[in-house]
């Protein structure tokens, strides 16, 4: 039905099973969108946020979306400035999930602000203090990048690339992508690290406050190097899900294992950083702001477990295995090591969001918890289903995976 | 040929020019008359005589009275001075009912902007003019252009659409409080002008 | 050229906690002042908008040896990286260099509210809801103050439509400096205590400045170093202690503001 | 030409970059940011002359001084008038907010009728002439035997002399006022000193040691001038107060006394003999001095009965430890003036037995009639002869009642709809209410003559009744008065046929107070003092009063009583005092069975309506409870299976009701305290009317007695 528009060479599922996959998660779009818009009509009194816990469900799905989203810059830093030439299998797919990533993430954004129509002020009256000028400022552009990049995507596909107009054009964006990519890497940089300078910086929260280092708090640091960890593993993480869902080898198998690698050498670096930062936070920053940090891990589920699991289970355990040659060539082994890495971020932008704000400062404030409300959650599930949607279509309409074609050509 | 092709993109261009200079403008406010004509000119200078703060005072304490109540017309018109309709329906519909005139001030600025006349007429020594213009001594008072998004008087942002400022008066935004601030204050902060 | 520069000052509060008696005339005159809506229907204590608030803290004793003391905790105007002035990304926030007050410009905020979880003293409050008075009630509303809309913070300003009317009382009388007695907080003029007083911090012949240098005086979160200008009194040392959470205490469970 | 889609694009694309360089996108994106700033859901801000005016708050005696600042002439903020006397620059929340009560959503428009079905209240309009007919019609076709009753929620104004006045013509009329804790108080004092018609004030400005049994002296008792004069006096160099407070319930005043006795519920009593016992044993001077010498006609049996309350007895009832309760009985007989208040709480009087103790106990320490205790207050002269008698709900035999007038909003909650209901007639009964408002009592009326809101009228305030200093003043109307309110006046001239103007009859009340020449007049700006005799006439001091002035008469130096019953006259009481020596049970928690203690601030928030606003204080933040909080103790609530925000049911025998459990280790073990104050949440809803009273029947008992509840998670 769809096939003129399928690229040649590889298979796809007929027409009637994309559409049972597609229509629910439409389904689940609309109802987020339903709830989205409670949101932007009735107010934000439809969520469950309050004064203090003025960030919830959202700011969090921000944070750790923008972290995953993280595989487009670094993959496309990677290939194009450094010239890792094997990285260029997964570029396509980087760049979708880029795109997913950081459009969801500035429409949820849009959803949680109180006055969308005035957003704009930041680029009108920027405070050039602010993290937040510095993440909207990079976001925004980051996004235009992106979408130069995707642009060539779709014009490859099988229609347009009969338009000579077009395939003259998308030729063109090519010979420009390492410079994007170059953009990219640097907008991107920064607005990683800005998002952890956002709460790096907030003197008020003692178990979030970091030391600066030049200009900026520890965690813009740990912040651009977890997302570069997490980049590859995200990446790893759903092309594995789509070649089990579609049943196709898309890329080979030593993709994935420099993928593991770059995440776990990462990761390491990153380890090495946290703690050294968590050491010196807990012997000097929080206690000379008359914070005991010990203190912080005395409330009811917040036990100093959570600090365990984001160090050891969910930082070293996958990091060693990411180094270990034998368990990158173990595909199941290397998946469940990238899933660790992407629960530790998970886990890292958690803490830093919901754990900060629910834990007290005046010395009379009680421990506070929050349950977002069904439109949050609506929101949240909106954005996991245009994620799914975005990436679907292009997945069968567009030529995400060069290697699929010589794959399937070989394996018959 | 080529003429005709050419003359699209010129044609869409004019449109979409046209559209953004002459229509917009021109949806973007309505016009409501005043509910009655009221002449500066007749009251002040070889009129009656009157100065501006005979009417527009500021009170004791500093504050700025705004237009005058009806019993302050009603001072000298408690029966129709004249014999314009104008004049005749004033005296009929509000001085004799004792209701105040529900005018359409063309200088009136938002809920949240501040502006204390009494800080600018004596401490900065500005004149009316400066700031009103020669509305004291017009002969009538024009109709009133309402801002159909924002709800502000077009006074407000002044005569060119393209917000560009013709006279002193000519519009008072944000922008032109801030411009003459800057020049003569050091310490300038948003709380100075919002409420 | 620049022709006049405001006399500075910079103007604190200082709060006696061995008078107030949480009653809450501050919170209700606050709201009074400042064109607080009523609260909706399902507000809580966590949704709801009060610039100026009453807490109940204790020393973390249980029945019967509790000693409790009421707090009133408005936006404690930091003085020094004002946390959330930097962290405002559109210049919403500011900190008037002439009087040192924390101003917020609800027209100017699109309601990110990253300055709430800046704030230590959780003295900022968002707009939930739209703001609605009871049919009618519009009536009652001060002149002075414009309403905020729906989606914005908002906080304490030390009463700034008062700081308004007191200069423009000086301009009238053609003195260049307000007099101090023009210029009260609805809080400070509400207290049925007189617990709470307001003045210039710098003038060092001013009663606020007297009793912030004094024995008794103590800040919440000293140790952040946001300096703030709000003071408290207590002879108590178990009530001073409440400033940090430092000064080891055994919390008992379930503590509630 | 034709219209190619190529052509179509370009054009749309050239028209677009045209559009861009014009101001339309530009001043479109300003305008819409301009738009969420002004758009017409925001309210606007009146705008008018800015003035002040002066007035006297009438939603409680109290009578503080305002100073109204009005926009265009209607008043947007109220403040104390600092330098007058009476408020001395102090106004409660509750005062602040008083001019909102006309704006208040449930105000009633006109007269109505109401019905009411199973759990909700709704009324059908009806005009004032229409109502007036079927009250008079009610009043002349009553059955026989049957009578007029008008319950006064606010007793001591020129109006409750008219409604006294007119129940004297009628056969039989009551004329019934709230029975709370100074009627019951001045009770205990007259059978003590065997005088009638005592009015007796607390004189809390000089007293050295006060021991306030459940009085919440800190929490809107009295005008917040005395309440911060009662803080000055703390600080008092030569003679400073000490305030202890007995209390099973953690208030305001617990937290705020320089010791609080934390006391079972139930053990008032014994507290008091208790300490009686003490004072009596250790410092046998005071004891012969008020016992023996003044010929006490009971000694005997006075001492009788203390001898069942010795230290031991009383501490493991009340559960305060034996030096403790030495010790304060220690400071009343040595730090004086010492004096004794019980009750005056908003949830309920406290038993007659106890004030007869109380009185004993203040006899007994001399603060009878000594500065720094209680004095003699002086009356207000009322303009109207033959007057009906004052009783009480529980004076008037049951099923007599046919036609019932109730007026005004309930100031405590003491007089419930329960006591009132088995008074009507079986035969057919009216219930009239007027109030602005529909409140507990007004709810339960057939027709609701809408009276004036608070600033609408010119209104009575004849004082705070706990001070010893009488006051008069006129709340002057600020606001203009609504259209279809009607004064309770016009209701009486309709039924007594009489045509009466209710500021003639104040006027006349004047000319009595001025005629007499006591007390001073002071002026309403400054406070400044002028005697009676510097005003010519009634008149001008009506004009004055209007200004905001306020007539004030300290109180009178009546020698104290030669002779006292110490035991009143009431039967047995010897019998029902020895029985409080035993305890009752206490609430432990297990099967979830607490003691369920009602709180309540006592001012005029506790029953009434107030201020939309004031959800800040109620519901916004933790300022005051609200019915929706239960508050218990953790091990409490963890007996009962409960955790802090758990939503749970309270169960009493007269009801239940859905609660939130807030944990505070600060209570005492076994009890819930519950706020039977206003919850702005239910504010006008179904729920506010049904079902709601857990404390249905029980309020005759003292409110730190409690009722056994049962908590359990919902």
């Amino acid at each position: 039905m769809d096939e003129r528009f399928i690229p040649r060479g590889v298979q796809r599922a007929p027409f009637w099973r994309f559409m049972a996959w597609i229509i629910p998660w439409f389904g689940v779009l609309l109802w987020g969108l339903y709830g989205a818009s409670l949101c932007l009509y009735e107010g934000l009194n439809q969520t469950n946020m309050d004064n203090r816990f003025a960030f919830g469900l959202w700011i969090y799905l921000d944070l750790t979306v923008i972290a995953f989203g993280a595989g487009a810059f670094f993959t496309g830093f990677l290939l194009y400035i450094m010239k890792r030439r094997e990285l260029q299998p997964v570029i396509n797919t980087a760049v979708v999930l880029g795109l997913i990533c950081y459009s969801s993430a500035i429409m949820v954004l849009m959803v949680d602000v109180g006055q969308p129509l005035r957003a704009w002020f930041t680029f009108w009256h920027p405070n050039t203090h602010s993290m937040l000028t510095e993440v909207t400022f990079c976001l925004t552009c980051y996004i235009v990048v992106l979408i130069i990049e995707y642009a060539p995507l779709v014009l490859k596909n099988r229609q347009f690339r009969n338009i000579p107009r077009f395939l003259v054009f998308e030729f063109e964006l090519h010979k420009l992508m390492p410079v994007f990519a170059a953009i990219g890497a640097f907008l991107s940089f920064f607005h990683q690290g800005s998002l952890g300078g956002l709460y790096g910086v907030l003197r008020g929260r003692p178990f979030a406050f970091r030391e600066e280092l030049g200009i900026w708090p520890t965690t813009f640091f740990l912040f651009v190097l977890s997302a570069m960890a997490a980049g590859p593993s995200f990446v790893l993480v759903i092309t594995r899900l789509v070649e089990r869902l579609s049943a196709k080898r898309l890329v080979r198998q030593n993709v994935f294992a420099t993928l593991g690698k770059i995440s776990g050498m990462l990761l390491t670096i990153y380890l090495g950083l946290k703690s050294v930062d968590t050491l010196v936070w807990i012997n000097g920053t929080s206690p000379s702001a008359g914070f005991p940090a010990f203190e912080y891990y005395q409330r009811a589920s917040f036990g100093t477990w959570i600090l365990f699991a984001e160090i050891v289970p969910f930082g070293l355990v996958p990091a060693l295995m990411l180094l270990n040659a034998k368990v990158r060539n173990h595909t199941p082994l290397l998946v469940t090591a990238a899933l660790l890495v992407l629960a530790g971020v998970t886990l890292n932008r958690f803490v830093l969001t919901i754990q900060t704000l629910s834990l007290p400062t005046l010395t009379f404030d009680p421990f506070l918890t929050y349950v977002p409300s069904w439109q949050e959650v609506a929101t949240f599930a909106a954005v996991i289903a245009y994620g799914v949607l975005l990436y679907s279509i292009s997945f069968r309409y567009l030529p995400l995976f060069p290697q699929e074609r010589e794959i399937a050509r070989i394996e018959r | 040929m080529t003429i005709t092709r050419s003359l699209v993109p010129i044609a869409g261009l004019a449109t979409g020019l046209f559209a953004g200079w002459v229509v917009f403008p021109t949806v973007l406010y309505t016009t409501v008359d005043q509910p009655v004509q009221f002449n500066h000119a007749a009251h002040t200078g070889n009129g009656a005589g009157m100065s501006c703060q005979d009417c527009h005072a500021l009170g004791q304490d500093g504050r700025f009275a705004g237009i005058p109540g009806i019993h302050q017309c009603a001072e000298c018109h408690e029966e129709p001075i004249g014999s314009s309709e104008n004049e005749r329906r004033f005296v009929e519909e509000y001085v004799q009912q004792n209701r105040e005139v529900p005018w359409l001030v063309y200088a009136r600025q938002p809920d949240n902007a501040y502006f204390p006349h009494v800080v600018h007429v004596h401490k900065a020594k500005l004149a009316c003019e400066t700031c009103h213009g020669k509305h004291g001594s017009s002969s009538g008072l024009r109709p009133y252009e309402m801002n159909r998004i924002s709800g502000y008087s077009r006074d407000i942002w002044g005569s060119s659409i393209a917000g560009i400022k013709s006279q002193a008066w000519d519009g008072m935004k944000m922008d032109d409080c801030i411009s003459c601030h800057s020049v003569h204050n050091n310490d300038r902060a948003c709380i100075d002008c919002h409420k | 050229m620049r022709t006049v520069t405001t006399a500075r000052s910079r103007y604190g509060m200082v709060i006696d906690l061995d008078r107030c008696t949480g009653c809450g005339s501050c919170t209700v005159a606050c709201s009074v002042e400042n064109n607080i809506p009523p609260g909706t229907e399902n507000v809580t204590e966590r949704t709801g908008i009060t610039w100026m608030r009453v807490y109940e803290a204790d020393d973390g004793k249980s029945f019967p040896d509790t000693h409790s003391v009421f707090v009133p905790i408005m936006c404690q105007q930091c003085g020094n990286e004002t946390p959330c002035m930097s962290v405002c990304p559109q210049n919403a926030v500011e900190v008037d260099p002439a009087t040192g007050i924390v101003g917020q410009i609800p027209e100017r905020c699109l309601g990110c509210r990253y300055c709430m979880a800046a704030c230590p003293y959780h003295a900022r409050y968002f707009n939930w809801w739209d703001p609605k008075w009871p049919a009618g009630m519009e009536a009652a509303m001060n002149p002075d103050v414009a309403p905020r809309m729906r989606g914005v913070v908002e906080k304490c300003n030390f009463c700034q439509s008062r700081l308004h009317t007191a200069r423009e009382r000086a301009a009238s009388t053609g003195r260049t400096a307000i007099d101090p007695a023009d210029y009260v907080p609805a809080c400070v003029e509400a207290c049925p205590q007189r617990a709470i007083t307001f003045g210039d911090l710098d003038d060092s012949d001013s009663f606020v400045a007297a009793l912030a240098a004094g024995d008794r005086a103590f800040r919440f979160l000293s140790r952040i170093g946001t300096e703030p200008k709000v003071w408290y009194l207590s002879s108590r040392e178990w009530v001073r202690n409440l400033s940090d959470r430092v000064v080891a205490r055994t919390r008992k469970e379930n503590v509630r503001g | 030409m034709q219209v190619t889609r190529r052509g179509l694009l370009k054009f749309a694309g050239a028209s677009a970059a045209g559009i861009l360089f014009s101001p339309l996108p530009w001043k479109l994106l300003d305008d819409i940011a301009i738009w969420t700033q002004t758009g017409p859901w925001i309210p606007k801000v009146p705008r008018g002359p800015l003035t002040t005016a002066f007035s006297t708050c009438a939603l409680c005696p109290g009578g503080c001084a305002v100073e109204a600042r009005c926009a265009g002439g209607i008043p947007y903020a109220m403040r104390a008038a600092v330098r007058h006397t009476a408020g001395r620059g102090a106004l409660c929340p509750v005062g602040m907010t008083g001019h909102h009560l006309a704006y208040h959503p449930l105000r009633l428009s006109g007269a109505s009728v109401i019905r009411r079905t199973s759990d909700q209240v709704e009324t059908d309009s009806l005009s004032t002439q229409e109502a007036f007919d079927r009250i008079l019609g009610a009043l002349n076709t009553r059955p026989l035997a049957t009578g007029v009753a008008v319950i006064d929620q606010r007793p001591g104004r020129t109006l409750s002399g008219q409604f006294r006045a007119f129940l004297a013509q009628q056969s039989p009329g009551y004329y019934i006022v709230p029975d709370d804790d100074r009627l019951r108080m001045h009770e205990a004092f007259s059978n003590a000193c065997g005088k009638d018609g005592l009015s007796l004030g607390f004189d809390i400005e000089r007293t050295a040691t006060l021991l306030t049994i459940g009085t919440p002296v800190f929490d809107g008792w009295t005008r917040p001038a005395r309440t911060a004069a009662l803080l000055d006096r703390r600080h008092d160099a030569r003679n400073p107060l000490k305030l202890i407070h007995a209390d099973p319930r953690r208030t305001r005043t617990s937290v705020l006394a320089d010791q609080w006795l934390p006391i079972a519920p139930g053990s008032e009593t014994a507290l008091v003999l208790g300490l009686t016992n003490i004072v009596m044993r250790d410092h046998p001077s005071l004891a012969a001095r008020y016992v023996a010498d003044l010929h006490t006609s009971d000694r005997r049996g006075m001492l009788d009965v203390l001898s069942l309350f010795t230290p031991g007895i009383v501490a493991k009832r009340t559960g305060i430890p034996v030096d403790t309760l030495e010790k304060v009985g220690s400071a009343l007989a040595h730090r004086k003036p010492s004096m004794v208040i019980a009750g005056g709480d908003a949830a309920g009087p406290i038993d007659r037995d106890t004030h007869q103790a109380v009185a004993a106990l203040n006899i007994l320490l001399g603060s009878y009639g000594t500065p720094g205790g209680l004095l003699h207050r002086d009356e207000l002269p009322m303009p109207a002869t033959k007057m009906a008698a004052i009783s009480t709900i529980g004076d008037v035999p049951d099923g007599s009642i046919s036609l019932l007038i109730i007026d005004g909003e309930e100031m405590t909650c003491s007089t419930c709809w329960e006591s009132i209901e088995s008074k009507l007639s079986p035969d057919g009964h009216l219930v009239v209410s007027t109030s602005p408002f529909l409140t507990q009592l007004s709810a339960h009326a057939d027709i609701v003559l809408p009276s004036p809101a608070p600033y609408e009228t010119a209104a009575e305030v004849v004082g705070d009744p706990t001070d010893t200093v009488v006051s008069l003043s006129i709340s002057t109307p600020l606001l203009p008065r609504k259209q279809g309110s009607v004064e309770p006046i016009e209701l009486l001239n309709h039924l007594s046929g009489e045509s009466v103007a209710m500021q003639e009859l104040l006027k006349q009340r004047i000319a009595l107070v001025h005629a007499r020449g006591r007390g001073m007049i002071a002026g309403y700006q400054d406070g400044s003092g002028h005697r009676l005799s510097e005003f010519a006439s009634a008149d001008e001091i009506w004009s004055a009063f209007i200004e905001g002035a306020v007539w004030t008469s300290p109180p009178l130096h009546e020698t104290p009583a030669h002779s006292y019953t110490l035991l009143g006259h009431s039967p047995n009481i010897v019998d029902r005092w020895a029985a409080r020596a035993e305890g009752e049970p206490n609430g432990n928690g297990a099967d979830g069975q607490v003691i369920l203690l009602p709180t309540a601030s006592s001012d005029a928030a506790s029953c009434g309506r107030i201020s939309p606003l004031m959800t800040k204080i109620y519901q916004e933040s933790e300022v005051r409870p609200t019915r929706a909080h239960l508050v218990l103790h953790p091990d409490t609530g963890r007996r009962c299976g409960v955790d802090d925000g758990d939503q749970a049911v309270v169960q009493t025998e007269s009801g239940s009701r859905h609660v939130t459990i807030r944990f505070s280790a600060s209570l005492m073990p076994g009890v819930a305290q519950l706020s039977i104050g206003p919850d702005p949440n239910v504010s006008g809803k179904k729920s506010e009317f049904a079902g709601s009273d857990v404390f249905r029947n029980t309020l005759s008992r003292s409110p730190m007695a409690g009722v056994t509840a049962i908590v359990r998670r919902a």
